[in-house]
């Protein structure tokens, strides 16, 4: 299905949405990211791209599994804690962000499904919003598999074509909204279509990082993992979650009790985002830590994105949004880190 | 004004001469203006240093690494390293001489005028240059930058773009050295506390409320502890696990880690988290800004350090990173530090 | 999980009265863990300590916690009960229920409350103490005493006496100190030598004295119990075994220099006896003074020394002793000379101090007791004696009152007005400070009996003029300038620490106040103990004081010596700091601030000394890297009371 | 009508000063608001920051260090160590915004019951007034 909305009725479409809990980019200082939004006007569209990726509300920073106390005849209680049924829109979603959902959705489905997951991804509507600029000078999606327009993972993706939106539904989720909002929505004429192409082609071309014959890429780490390589890359890395945190593909996380109160017992099991990236995520409780040093953890990213993920589920972990090499505080650049790999020993 | 050449010479002749076992120094990122942290081996490697305001980084926290590396070689190479430092980070090679974690004799420091001037603040710059996408910055004459964007040469007054701690420094010149280039240009701050005085001004609610925003948005990724030189525990208060294992440490020495702070980013957390962190900077904190600029978020983590660094010197005329053989703020007291809070 | 025991006493009404202790063994009955809780009337009677010993040993209890009233009262009791039934001293703790809740609260309900959570609190502690032993220490029966004044003296005979060996180290040729230069002592006006040569002769004659004259500590280490102390003797260059004393050897010496003992009145040769009555009696050569020994440049000495005692290839020997208690003793000096310009002091031969003076009125001194000028040796009629000189004077000079001036400048007053009747004694002064027994009448006898004319106020300037000293003053009580033409005018200068006790607090890792004076670990309750166990304070090296309290002090120095010495091993509280290494980074800070000197560091990594540590936990907070803690209240112990302190309603 | 707040208040007291003198108020039978649970620590010297920040996480209204007074500590010098740390604690917890008189740190000798009692009795009735300690406490 495919639509035209003028810009003036999008915040008319969104008020027809009022049974779905809305998020959508907000500015913070100068600080991007997705909050949940209680008025149709506030949404700004006008925006590069966000801090956190939408992931941080399909999987939360913070998930409370179950909750447990001691009750007055000091028997322990236990009640398990499910994520509220509440259907939800996310506006403003970046191509890539979305492609990279589809990625932690390989990992948390499959063979045994994460309810937690899939309780929130399952009500969740992505309306994507395609880049007409580089939302960063990092952006390199076109190299791994991904572009500006790309309407992987998404079940709307909209197009700025100035005082317009072109809207196309991808999936039956997408339709519904749009017939939610049925007479604000236009029929596309052939110069839309026309206007659609050329900004679609005008947007990749801008994309200036490029990770060349990326092809190469898994293969060559295969052979790299003893590779005094690593020692010299992570030189600068200072072992900081940055890169794994934002990134919309990682998805590492660590189960643990926090304890309110311990007479009465009180305290919750939680999920929490965890990274490689930490020392002590890998840390045995023997004392014996498999990847001791930056170098190890540093190959564990590369390897995870272009070597493991690739072999177990035949895609990149990695959509090109660029926050990783933009936000590290030493300049630590996943493209350059690939082109050497791949020029290694060459 | 530094001269490049002879920072690359120097570099060269320690390097060549063998007593030297690598360099620290900052180099161009192929992409951008920004420098990034240099580790330089050969001699002929020297050519990639440089020494510009983008050179933002403090790169004593790799010193922190070198220790680590060289704790678990079998056959230490025990020559010292090299650093380049600015003034801001002479005085945390100060520290980390004062808490012995670091022998003098193990670092060979290579100080660098910051021209009376300073470092760029990143995104002052990028909002001064309205989208233009700068390729190089340099030091110019007095107070200025000269910024190359698109070929075209732009000229800017350093105070409009110099990183805020910059604004606020007492030591823009290396206050520890074995070699110094550049000239001393005295530059004092006319209020170092300015950016904390704003905070200060506010009511008790508006601080809450102020913090309360800035500190709510933390993801804790600890690129504020990653990136400090002086967070250099072996185990850190948050982290998950006993870092203290030995082969014969049992079950119950293992559950003796204390939880003081849960990981989840709530906001007692995070408060506490942050609370933490700046107490136990304090006397140590030289304000190199590292945290701040780190931090993905926009947190402006620097000034609960910058506070502890006022009250410092206010209450206990204490200042940090000028004197290797002072005791720390710490473990010091004066029979007459202000007591008048006390009942 | 540990099995805790918890008893909640009613202390009769004094707990049950306000608190529900039937509540408060139920509630702690259903806390984790608690494996057993019960009350009881009077826990700390026989039958409820019988209560806790039968539940240990049939409810296997691992540890126990009894809620009653202050730990400074039963802990002991309960600890040993403890102890009976089988467990560890430490597995026992007391939830302080009565002095810190049921005493002080009327509401039964919230005081009820607050005493579960104290209790539950407790129980939190308990749970993680170690089963510690107490640290124990054997101990070497031998005593050091630093300082051969009367204090020393005093020090050094006590522990004689009571059995003990006692070295005494006297950096000076000869014990005897400063009271040995004194003329007669206040009140009674007792003659000082007379008194003290007995005591010094008993030193040199006593069996378990090793006297080291000319010597001095050098070094030391260990700990209290088991010091070890290197001792510098310097060479004297005279056998004292074979020295007859004939005097033979002064009297071809051809170097003339000042004589300490008269304070510079007279001179005395390179070689010399410091006095007559010195102990050890024996000649010293002193090697500043002498021409030179390498090459020799005189020999006269030698030449006429019949016995050959002279040996002027004597060196200087280190004596190693190992030692159990240090009593340090090593007095004051006069407030340097050089620093009081604006009273004369060494300008006009007429300004003395009050040491200079003592040896002018000593039957023993220069002048045999008789009182003259130094200038012209003309009896002075008109005589100025200044107190407060460099005492009470913070800006310039030391802040603190030299305690003993006021009596002996009444003291000089009247000496003076007993050799010279028809002179006339001024005393310029702030205050009287005449706290002591029967000083007070001593004071009012050289006013009523002696006619001293005091003067409250200060000298504003001293000058000659026409060989009569000009005082210019000011009497506060009159309001009038007063203008003295005197004779002589003498100085009370103020007490400092003796030059050297610096260094050697240093060595000793002994504290020093802001003027220098050693530092008692308690200033009421613990004044003649060091901060370091085992080492004590006697005399002024502590503060200024006069003879019978050094002399006090020195006893009760002894007496605490020997509290250590009768015992052949000491015990000590394990409850000490402890470190994980793993953790420590040796920066060094806790080292900084423990107060016992009990932390230190061994290659990068902090060390405890636990006999030295009294647990006291600072070296704790100051840690950063959370790598020392003290054992028994570990921070993860204070985690969970803070949170047992808080959970619930 | 609504129960009266009742601030739940730490106290962290030395053991030899001002856990003594809390003893002797006890002893002597005066009277204070059953707000306070006391944790005796061994010196004012060994309190910890993470603590005090612990005890407000916990939910604490208040919370008090109490010690020796300068020159009495049983251990020397603890207090001074306490002194100075305690007021970068306090000054850092103002910065952030929490009400001041909710951290106080107070001299208490072990003769002083009077004045111990009187410490709690003025901290309750400064902190009813201000309610419960939200800014820091652990909330979910």
């Amino acid at each position: 299905m495919q639509k035209i909305l003028r810009k003036k009725s999008f915040p008319q479409w969104v008020k027809k949405l009022e049974s779905y809990k809305i998020y959508a980019p907000a500015k913070n200082g100068d600080v991007w990211n997705y909050e949940a939004v209680n008025h149709s006007e506030d949404i700004d569209l006008d925006y590069l791209n966000s801090v956190l990726s939408p992931k941080k509300i399909i999987f939360p920073q913070r998930e409370i599994f179950l909750e447990f106390s001691t009750s007055n005849d000091g028997n322990p209680e236990i009640n398990e804690v499910l994520p509220e049924e509440n259907p939800s829109v996310i506006f403003g979603v970046r191509p890539c962000d979305a492609k990279a959902l589809t990625l932690t959705d390989s990992v948390f489905g499959g063979d045994f499904d994460d309810l937690y997951y899939w309780r929130r991804r399952d009500q969740a509507i992505l309306v994507g919003l395609a880049c007409h600029n580089p939302p960063s000078p990092n952006c390199f999606c076109l190299s791994v598999n991904g572009s500006p327009h790309s309407k992987e993972g998404l079940d709307i993706l909209m197009t700025d074509l100035g005082d317009r939106y072109y809207v196309e539904s991808l999936t039956e989720k997408g339709n519904k909204l749009l017939n939610l909002g049925n007479k604000f929505f236009e029929e596309p004429k052939a110069k839309d279509k026309k206007d659609l192409e050329k900004i679609n082609l005008a947007s990749e071309k801008k994309i200036k990082r490029r990770i060349k014959e990326i092809k190469k890429i898994p293969p060559q780490l295969k052979e790299m993992f003893d590779s005094p390589f690593w020692d010299e890359e992570a030189m600068s890395c200072i072992r900081c979650g940055i890169c794994t945190y934002l990134c919309p593909t990682c998805h590492c996380f660590d189960i643990s009790d926090e304890v309110l109160s311990s007479s009465p017992i009180e305290g919750k099991r939680v999920r929490t985002w965890d990274t490689c990236q930490f020392p002590d995520f890998t840390m045995h409780s023997s004392g014996h830590n498999p990847r001791p040093d930056k170098a190890s953890r540093l190959r564990q990213r590369i390897l995870h994105k272009f070597q493991y993920f690739v072999e177990r589920y035949k895609n990149y972990q990695c959509t090109g949004c660029g926050r990783c090499i933009s936000k590290c505080p030493v300049g630590i650049d996943i493209i350059e880190v690939l082109d050497k790999v791949r020029d290694y020993g060459t | 004004m530094v001269n490049l050449e002879d920072l690359k010479k120097e570099a060269k002749r320690i390097l060549e001469e063998g007593k030297i076992k690598y360099i620290i120094g900052y180099e161009r990122s192929p992409n951008g203006m920004m420098s990034m942290p240099a580790f330089i081996k050969n001699p002929e490697d020297a050519e990639r240093l440089t020494w510009d305001p983008s050179c933002v980084y403090n790169l004593t926290r790799f010193l922190v690494d070198e220790k680590r590396r060289k704790a678990k070689e079998k056959k230490p190479d025990t020559r010292p390293v090299a650093i380049v430092v600015k003034g801001c980070d002479s005085r945390a090679v100060v520290v980390l001489l004062q808490e012995k974690f670091i022998n003098r004799e193990d670092v060979y420091i290579l100080g660098v005028s910051c021209e009376g001037a300073g470092v760029v603040d990143e995104k002052k710059l990028t909002e001064k240059l309205k989208g233009k996408k700068a390729d190089k910055i340099e030091f110019s004459e007095k107070d200025h930058f000269l910024i190359t964007s698109d070929g075209e040469k732009i000229k800017i007054p350093a105070q409009e773009i110099l990183a805020e701690r910059c604004l606020e420094c007492r030591a823009n010149f290396p206050v520890i050295y074995d070699e110094v280039l550049g000239e001393k240009v005295e530059r004092r701050p006319e209020d170092p506390f300015k950016s904390i005085e704003r905070i200060e001004s506010l009511s008790k609610e508006e601080r809450w409320a102020f913090w309360k925003e800035q500190l709510d948005k933390c993801i804790r990724c600890y690129a504020c502890r990653s990136v400090c030189p002086m967070c250099y525990c072996d185990e850190c208060v948050v982290d998950t696990i006993s870092f203290a294992v030995a082969a014969d440490t049992t079950a119950e020495e293992k559950a003796q880690k204390i939880k003081w702070i849960e990981r989840s980013p709530d906001s007692s957390e995070n408060f506490v988290y942050h609370l933490v962190r700046a107490i136990h900077l304090a006397g140590r904190c030289i304000d190199c800004g590292e945290c701040e600029r780190a931090c993905p978020l926009d947190i402006p983590v620097r000034l609960l350090n910058k506070k502890l660094e006022k009250e410092a010197k206010e209450l206990f005329d204490y200042e940090v990173g000028f004197d290797p053989e002072k005791p720390s703020l710490a473990s010091s007291f004066k029979d007459d530090d202000p007591e008048d809070f006390i009942r | 999980m540990k099995r805790t025991g918890v008893f909640v006493c009613h202390c009769g009404i004094n707990i049950a009265g306000t608190v529900d202790v039937k509540k408060v063994a139920k509630e702690l009955s259903r806390h984790p863990g608690v494996a057993h809780a019960e009350e009881y009337v009077y826990m700390c009677s026989d039958p409820g300590q019988n209560l806790i010993t039968e539940a240990i040993k049939e409810k296997k209890l691992d540890n126990v916690v009894v809620a009653c009233c202050s730990p400074t009262l039963h802990e002991t009791t309960f600890r040993n009960t403890s102890k009976e039934a089988g467990l560890n001293e430490f597995q026992c703790e007391i939830a302080n229920i009565r002095e810190q809740c049921s005493w002080v609260h009327k509401d039964m309900e919230k005081a009820t409350r607050k005493a579960i959570k104290i209790t539950k609190s407790a129980v939190e502690r308990v749970r993680r103490n170690e089963s510690l032993e107490p640290i124990s220490i054997p101990v070497t029966r031998r005593a050091l005493v630093i300082g051969g004044g009367i204090a020393g003296i005093q020090s050094a005979l006590d522990l004689a006496n009571s059995g003990y060996e006692v070295v005494l180290v006297e950096r000076s040729p000869s014990i005897g100190g400063h009271m040995i230069q004194l003329s007669e002592t206040f009140p009674t006006l007792d003659c000082s030598q007379c008194i003290l040569t007995p005591k010094m002769v008993e030193v040199s004659k006593h069996p378990k004295i090793k006297l080291l004259t000319y010597s001095e500590v050098q070094e030391i280490s260990g700990y209290v119990g088991n010091f070890k102390v290197k001792i510098l003797k310097k060479p004297t260059y005279v056998d004292p075994d074979k020295c007859t004393l004939c005097d033979e050897c002064t009297k071809v010496c051809p170097v003339v220099v000042s004589n300490e003992f008269d304070i510079g009145l007279t001179g005395r040769r390179a070689i010399y006896i410091p006095f007559p009555q010195a102990i050890p009696a024996t000649y010293t050569l002193d090697i500043k003074s002498c021409p030179g020994l390498l090459p020799i440049a005189c020999g006269k000495c030698a030449d006429v020394c019949e016995p050959e005692a002279i040996d002027y290839d004597m060196k200087p020997d280190i004596i190693e002793e190992d030692i159990g208690a240090i009593i340090v003793a090593t007095g004051y000096d006069l407030y340097d000379k050089g620093l009081m310009a604006e009273y004369g002091y060494g300008k006009y031969l007429d300004v003395l101090d009050g040491l200079q003076f003592e040896r002018l009125c000593s039957a023993s001194g220069p002048t045999q007791g008789k009182i003259i000028r130094p200038s012209d040796h003309k009896e002075p009629k008109e005589v100025v004696f200044i107190q407060c000189v460099g005492s009470r004077d913070p800006e310039l000079h030391c802040a603190y009152c030299s305690k003993i001036c006021c009596m002996y400048t009444a003291k000089h007053a009247m000496l003076y007005k007993h050799h010279v009747p028809d002179g006339q004694a001024y005393i310029f002064y702030i205050d009287i400070r005449s706290g002591g027994k029967g000083y007070e009448e001593f004071v009012q006898r050289a006013v009523e009996e002696d006619g001293v004319l005091y003067l409250r106020g200060k000298v504003s300037k001293i000058f000659e003029d026409k060989g009569k000293i000009k005082v210019w003053g000011v009497d506060t009580l009159t309001g009038k300038d007063i203008e003295i033409d005197a004779d002589m005018v003498v100085l009370a200068t103020a007490m400092r620490p003796s030059q050297g006790a610096g260094e050697l607090a240093k060595k000793l890792k002994i504290a020093m106040d802001k003027d220098g004076f050693l530092s008692e670990a308690h200033p009421k309750l613990r004044p003649v103990e060091s901060v370091t166990p085992g080492m004590f304070l006697a005399g002024a090296a502590q503060a200024p004081k006069d003879i019978p309290e050094a002399v006090a002090q020195a006893s009760g120095a002894a007496a605490k010596a020997v509290a250590i010495l009768s015992q052949e091993r000491l015990f000590h509280a394990p409850t000490v700091a402890q470190v994980n290494l793993n953790l420590c980074t040796g920066c060094g800070m806790c080292v900084e601030v423990c107060p016992y000197v009990s932390l230190s560091l061994k290659d990068g990594k902090v060390e405890v000394n636990e006999v030295l540590c009294e647990g006291c936990g600072t070296c704790s907070a100051t840690c950063l890297r959370a790598a020392i803690q003290v054992k028994n209240l570990t921070p993860l112990q204070v985690h969970e009371m803070i949170d047992a302190s808080l959970g619930g309603r | 009508m609504a129960d009266e707040f009742e601030p739940k208040i730490v106290a962290f007291l030395c053991k030899w000063c001002s856990s003594a003198g809390s003893d002797l108020a006890g002893v002597s039978r005066m009277q204070y608001p059953p707000n306070v649970i006391p944790i005796t620590v061994m010196c004012s010297g060994s309190m910890s920051p993470l603590y005090i920040l612990s005890a407000f996480k916990k939910g604490a209204d208040g919370v008090l260090v109490s010690g020796c007074h300068p020159g009495d500590c049983h251990y020397i010098k603890g207090n001074f160590y306490a002194r100075r740390r305690i007021a970068l604690v306090k000054k850092l917890l103002e910065f952030i915004g929490l009400e001041p008189q909710r951290f106080q740190m107070s001299w208490v000798s072990a003769a002083e019951g009077t004045k111990y009692t009187q410490i709690i009795k003025d901290f309750v009735e400064e902190l009813k007034p201000i309610g419960p300690q939200t800014k820091l406490r652990r909330s979910s």
